[in-house]
């Protein structure tokens, strides 16, 4: 097993903080995985993105050129990692804030309106998750019980209150249909 | 109708790079519309730093180069002294003027460079996110004073345009902010002063502008107004520090 | 009457001439442009005196001012 | 306990359990991070943390923090690393150790802020001036990151010379699952020089200036001695497939590119191993002339326009066709190009 | 017979190399003096500079390091921060602090670091035979200004302990010279007074010594004497400077 | 006419009659004299003269100065050198022309004044930070020292990147008899990128920061292909004796050490020859593989502790033996040594 | 009565003794010392009063005063 | 023919000159010449010395390791120089200044005081020009001829009053026996 992925939206969407959510799950998995962030510093504004590969065997380089997946929360990034997705890859989505309708050739492209869902459970900064959750159900990669976890340990210090809710976006991107 | 308001020729359409807020496209501005009025556009160098401000040549209408990081005084220096007849000027940040560039711009000064210097003081750097700059005051946390700024281990807040006084190459050092349209307007007229300085071959001009930087000062744009006026303006006071011309502005 | 246009592309919904107008005549809109910020809008055209004092304090020169 | 972490800060806290005394920096980006956590952690631990005014005091700060006997590293990238050049040729001139960390972006001038490795022959061949040497260790993982410092201040101490890790962004700023052993922190080699005040003892002096006549050749000839006793001794590197027919040569970020095209070669039946230094300098030479009879073909892969390829062609000396594959200015070589190159031979 | 006057112990028995009159030596003196009569010979380290007093480490007889030309300030704040219990000095001539390491010089000074400087002002570049310093005067004759220094092209001297007087880091900055017995005198108890306040932890210490450099400025010793008194007193008056402990020498 | 003139005097003077318009530099033995000459000589013809606060100002001056089109120079030694390095970097990247000047000396640290050859690494390999070349150029003479500042700022311009004329202490301090001939003073190369005010013209920008992706590797693409132009055309050299069995390899001082060993060894009737780099980068590879069938060994005759045989061996690449000899820390070879040199081969 | 040394190989005949000397007790001698400096001398031992001004202008610290 | 010749003394003698003003005249015959000096710079005090190649053929390093010929002009330069000298090398020695008796194994010693003939010609400080002489004599490297126009050609610009003297003083050393 080895799944490329890449996560993308506006700074500000939690694009890091999925990312590292997903190699913190999967490490507790006892899976190999790499995280690379996208450093916005010495670059204002654009897009933010990070790059997780998880695998069973020991990982090489930790740069992605043509993901497998993609978790894709505004437009610019569509443009920007779309023709990057390699043939046949996993393209999840926010609908809310991309109303692009093109295909991705041959892959399978998964729509949700997660900033609308996050709104809806009261906390639009989940909408990250809320798309984590829908990725997860389609690939899966690692247990939504273990992202469970790995939500406490890294909330545990300073954002004990967030646990919930993203618990929640967690399981409402999971199950969204 | 007239067109009262709008951008100035000096500037280019290309859209800035600066956070949400960000003093540095207002002082851009400023600068273009001194250019435009001087009428000087065609024979302006201007030297983009390294900071945030690094893509200041795609903002300017006009020719402008690189510098390395807390050089734009040397480069100026050696552009001016080639081409005496053109305007010359430096934009640069606290931390590229201040910290690594600091012998640069007290030689510069010192030798009474007919140029000009635009010094964007937002007590941080910005563009590497948000260390301590020289300018940075006491308390300040950043993130690399994680239990804010102490003068045992990092020293004072350095008032630039003060320490500039006692040399006698420089000429004209006043101090401006952008955090209302009050001052932005009293800046523009001391950024006006400077160039008008270096036209008529009187040296050094320093014009140090106080900056809001709200990501990294971790604040909203409304906080970090706030923290220019209360906090900063009280550390580096506004006004005329040095005006061997004499001419109040 | 004064007329003002401000660059929904340009815009990065700083605030900074809500804070600037002295008739409080600029608001954020809902909407968000292309670059994810929410944008400024007048409120009332013809509120306006064209005093400039929006464009002065906009870092991304999203204003102008026609009369 | 595995735990996720990034590589500048394993770094960071790799040179803190080794008893790291004193760090100086400067930021630049991509190493913000290693200065940022440092500022931290150095405090918590009532060790010295300053930023510097700039990376040319931040050398000569390590300097002094040296001579006065502390472990003492600095930090920083591309750019600020030539501007500590004549620092490091002074420390390697007054013999003094301390650790340089270079996490490369790409070049020349200020370039960009992805990671690269353009800055192999300003390490290994002296971007100082005089004839000097550092010794060069290079990461390839977040684990490394976090256990090289240890080694870096004792091999820099055990022969009082600078000590250099030569890394990039890339390293720096990934993360994975690694494991905070133990590390040792033992400080070795003689340390009779120390400047402390001559308490009880003759006074000491530090210097590199020698204008006796002949008194700078015997202390070359002193140095380059040493130099090739650590070229004879501590040449390290990780071999993967020892038979293999081509061998790839890589180091750091491109080792680990390699490393996945090593598995997909293999898989395809193809004889290709991997040989990644650890330290570039000393190079590992010895091995390249052990493997020259048995390789067909040397394949090296750096993020530069080709560099240390220069060391493997010293090394194999025509013996065997050496190759080169590389990206420079701050691109990422992938395992399918490196597969191409190989099926290129 | 008790010695009344003679070599302190924290001098050595090798011969300077310094030219005939030149002022390094009575200062070397000086310091040695100072240390020995505070009795922190065995927890002193020196700093010698890249200067005509780079083999100062061959003089003194306690610990001394070499530093890079215009680096002492940086190593002088290793060393410090890593043994705050020691004495910790520099000895650096104008090139070395006010030109290349100006940068160092305003940042550890700034930074407040508890060290003392010893300056020493001779306004040319001695070891280099002759070449303009930062302190040179006005219509100076150097090797690099062979038409005498013209502040259109090479600027001003600087008074560097005026420069430091802004800076909050600074505790002490006094000027000597050492022309005459009585100012070598005075001279000492500025050095004194200032290794003290390092003694007391209360932070940076400057003193600048007026010294002659007969050959480089091309003069006999009894004119360089004068030149020092004439010429150099006016543009860089003797005195404290800043003196935060209140105390006076 | 003939006339007494130094090394440095004469480089200076060469400068000057090349049209150099911008002189900027900070003392340092052993090139002390040539920022001395220029201190007059620039003013005198109402040119750009200042002596800068440090090594750092002055280079960031060339940089300026030749951003305004001007023929700048700087000049230093060793250590001032090392610290050019982020400002060399920085013009390579801008593909700005300019000279640098090093008048090596005795290293590492503070090392010496002697001359010395020790910075070859520094020169040829890019001491700086990122892939990228300056041109290097090596005079053996007094008269060469005044005829290579035309070519240095020439070729400089004309592929748009620096130039260093490297030299030593013995070279810049010595006199012997030159000729002040006509020195061609034209500029060459495109200049459509210099910054004198927009008039009439699009507004320019000079840069090396290039963050779109793959902008800079683009860049470096340009920049590498250039280079290789270089290699291609302008690998100079002075050959003596083509038909030499052994032929000595050495430049500027250590080449005129050899020429009196040639001398002698062939009245001993011994077939000694000499290759004398000009340029050392572009390093003169092509004439080395032409030499490589007919002669039995080169020997490597450097002052420093064996920089430039590695050039050589790279070039040879194993066909033919490579011996060196050199002296390190600012001593000078002998014309008595190098032939005791050649009996042991 | 002082006892006043001066170390002549130390001394390189300044001359700073000489000026400072309110005694005007010391002089150039018009022997050369191995570094070929003519150095200096007390013109009457007896006349010295041991006041060290010119130990503290002697850059050689050539000098050495018992009492 | 190719003569190598170092000369020495305290700085403050006249070192450098005497080279030059050799050189210059060697240059004006047409021979092949290097000049090369010790550069006191960056070390004070210490003696003064240079050195003077003087050839038929083109002329290979000017640093001379051992002369054919010295000339010392005090003490401690003969302690330093006089071991290099080539065997059955030529040695000239300033005697006013340099008591040593010591011959030099197999080579010419020669003494003349130098400085006491300057100072009877009136102007101590043309002893160099004085040892000069003797040298040029017992070695005919140039004609005293060609070292007078030298010095005119030097000492044309600023010290045309010292021509003479010196002129007087070269022949002084070259006549005295
Ligand atoms: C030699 C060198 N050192 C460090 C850096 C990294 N760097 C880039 S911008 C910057 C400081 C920016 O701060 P400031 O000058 O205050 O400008 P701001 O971004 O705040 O406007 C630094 C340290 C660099 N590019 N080069
Ligand atoms: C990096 C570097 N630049 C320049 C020099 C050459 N240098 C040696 S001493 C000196 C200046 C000496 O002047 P100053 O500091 O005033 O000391 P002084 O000799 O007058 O006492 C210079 C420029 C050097 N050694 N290193
Ligand atoms: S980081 Fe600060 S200085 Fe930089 S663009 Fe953002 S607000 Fe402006
Ligand atoms: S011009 Fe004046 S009144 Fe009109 S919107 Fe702007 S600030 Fe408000
Ligand atoms: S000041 Fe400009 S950028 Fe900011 S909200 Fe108003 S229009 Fe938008
Ligand atoms: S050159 Fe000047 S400063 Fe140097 S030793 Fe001589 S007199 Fe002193
Ligand atoms: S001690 Fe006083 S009186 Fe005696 S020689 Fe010295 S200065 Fe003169
Ligand atoms: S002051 Fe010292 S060195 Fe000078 S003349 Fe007097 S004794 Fe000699
Ligand atoms: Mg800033
Ligand atoms: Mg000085």
């Amino acid at each position: 097993m080895r799944e490329e992925l890449i996560i993308a939206g506006f700074g500000g969407q939690g694009i890091m903080f999925t990312g590292t959510l997903l190699s913190q799950a999967a490490m507790m998995e006892g899976k190999f995985v790499t995280y690379f962030p996208s450093y916005g510093a010495e670059v204002r504004g654009g897009t933010a993105h990070c790059s997780v590969t998880i695998a069973d065997t020991s990982i090489g380089s930790p740069v992605i050129t043509h993901p497998d997946s993609l978790l894709i929360l505004n437009k610019p990034s569509l443009g920007r990692f779309g023709p990057r997705l390699k043939k046949g890859g996993l393209l999840v989505l926010n609908s809310t804030l991309i109303e692009d309708e093109t295909s991705i050739g041959g892959g399978q492209v998964v729509r949700l309106p997660a900033t609308d869902i996050a709104e809806k459970i009261g906390q639009i900064t989940v909408a990250n998750i809320v798309a984590l959750g829908k990725y997860l159900a389609l690939r899966k990669i690692v247990s939504q019980e273990s992202v469970g976890q790995a939500l406490e340990v890294l909330l545990a210090k300073k954002k004990k209150e967030l646990i919930e809710v993203n618990k929640k976006a967690l399981l409402a991107g999971y199950e969204y249909k | 109708m007239k067109k009262l308001f709008g951008k100035p020729e000096s500037l280019t359409t290309v859209n800035h790079k600066y956070c949400p807020g960000c003093g540095h496209g207002i002082v851009h501005r400023l600068i273009a519309e001194v250019i435009d009025e001087l009428g000087v556009r065609e024979k302006t160098i201007g030297i983009a730093p390294v900071g945030c401000a690094v893509f200041a040549y795609d903002y300017w209408n006009f020719d402008v180069t690189e510098a390395s990081h807390g050089r734009p005084p040397a480069v100026a220096t050696g552009i001016k002294r080639v081409l005496p007849d053109r305007v010359v000027f430096t934009y640069q940040g606290d931390g590229d003027l201040a910290a690594i560039g600091m012998a640069e711009t007290i030689h510069a000064a010192n030798r009474g460079e007919n140029i000009t210097v635009i010094f964007i003081n937002n007590a941080i750097y910005g563009m590497t996110t948000g260390q301590m700059a020289p300018t940075s005051l006491l308390g300040m946390k950043t993130t690399t004073t994680p239990f804010g700024r102490e003068a045992k281990i990092a020293g004072y807040p350095i008032k630039v345009s003060e320490l500039l006084v006692t040399l006698e190459g420089t000429t004209y050092l006043a101090r401006g902010a952008v955090d209302s349209a009050k001052h932005v307007l009293e800046a523009k007229k001391a950024i006006k002063k400077a160039f008008e300085i270096q036209l008529s071959g009187k040296g050094y001009s320093l014009v140090e502008i106080l900056s809001q930087c709200p990501p990294n000062w971790k604040m909203s744009v409304p906080e970090s107004l706030e923290y220019v006026r209360k906090e900063m303006m009280t550390q580096f006071p506004l006004g005329v520090i040095k005006d061997k011309t004499g001419m109040t502005v | 009457m004064p007329k003002i246009i401000i660059a929904q592309s340009k815009c990065k919904g700083c605030e900074l001439c809500i804070l600037a107008c002295s008739k409080k005549n600029i608001r954020l809109s809902q909407k968000m442009n292309k670059k994810g910020f929410h944008y400024v809008e007048i409120i009332d055209p013809d509120n306006c005196n064209a005093c400039g004092l929006c464009f002065q304090v906009c870092p991304e020169v999203a204003i102008e001012i026609w009369k | 306990m595995k735990q996720l972490m990034k590589g500048s800060a394993a770094l960071g806290e790799g040179a803190i359990q080794a008893g790291g005394g004193a760090y100086f920096g400067y930021p630049i980006t991509p190493q913000n991070e290693l200065t940022e956590y440092m500022s931290r952690r150095m405090l918590e631990e009532r060790r010295v943390f300053i930023q510097a005014e700039s990376e040319l005091a931040a050398i000569n700060m390590v300097f002094g923090a040296s001579v006065a006997g502390a472990r003492a590293m600095t930090s920083s990238s591309s750019p600020g690393v030539s501007l500590k050049q004549e620092g490091i040729s002074y420390m390697a001139g007054c013999e003094l150790p301390g650790l340089i960390v270079n996490v490369q972006r790409g070049g020349p001038g200020l370039g960009n802020i992805s990671g690269s490795q353009a800055d192999y022959f300003q390490a290994v061949r002296g971007g100082g001036h005089g004839d000097y040497q550092v010794i060069v260790l290079t990461p390839a993982s977040v684990q490394e990151m976090y256990e090289m410092p240890s080694m870096a201040f004792s091999l820099s101490e055990k022969y009082r010379t600078p000590a250099l890790i030569l890394t990039d962004g890339i390293l720096a700023q990934m993360q994975e699952p690694m494991e905070l052993v133990k590390i040792n922190a033992a400080r070795s080699g003689d340390q009779s020089w120390i400047l402390d005040g001559c308490k009880g003892r003759a006074p000491r002096k530090i210097r590199s200036l020698l204008m006796e006549e002949g008194a700078l050749e015997a202390h070359n000839r002193h140095l380059q001695k040493k130099y090739i006793e650590i070229k004879n001794k501590e040449q390290r590197y990780q071999l993967i497939n020892e038979q293999a027919e081509i061998m790839l040569v890589a180091y750091g970020v491109s080792a680990r590119v390699c490393y996945t095209a090593v598995q997909e070669a293999n898989r395809k039946g193809l004889k290709v191993g991997l040989l990644r230094p650890i330290t570039v300098w000393p190079f590992p030479e010895k091995i390249i002339q052990e493997l020259v009879p048995q390789v067909k073909a040397f394949l090296v892969i750096e993020l530069s326009a080709g560099q240390m390829v220069e060391d493997v062609n010293l090394a194999v000396n025509g013996k065997t066709p050496v190759y080169f594959y590389g990206r420079a200015g701050g691109a990422c070589v992938t395992p399918e190009e490196v597969i191409k190159e190989i099926g290129k031979i």
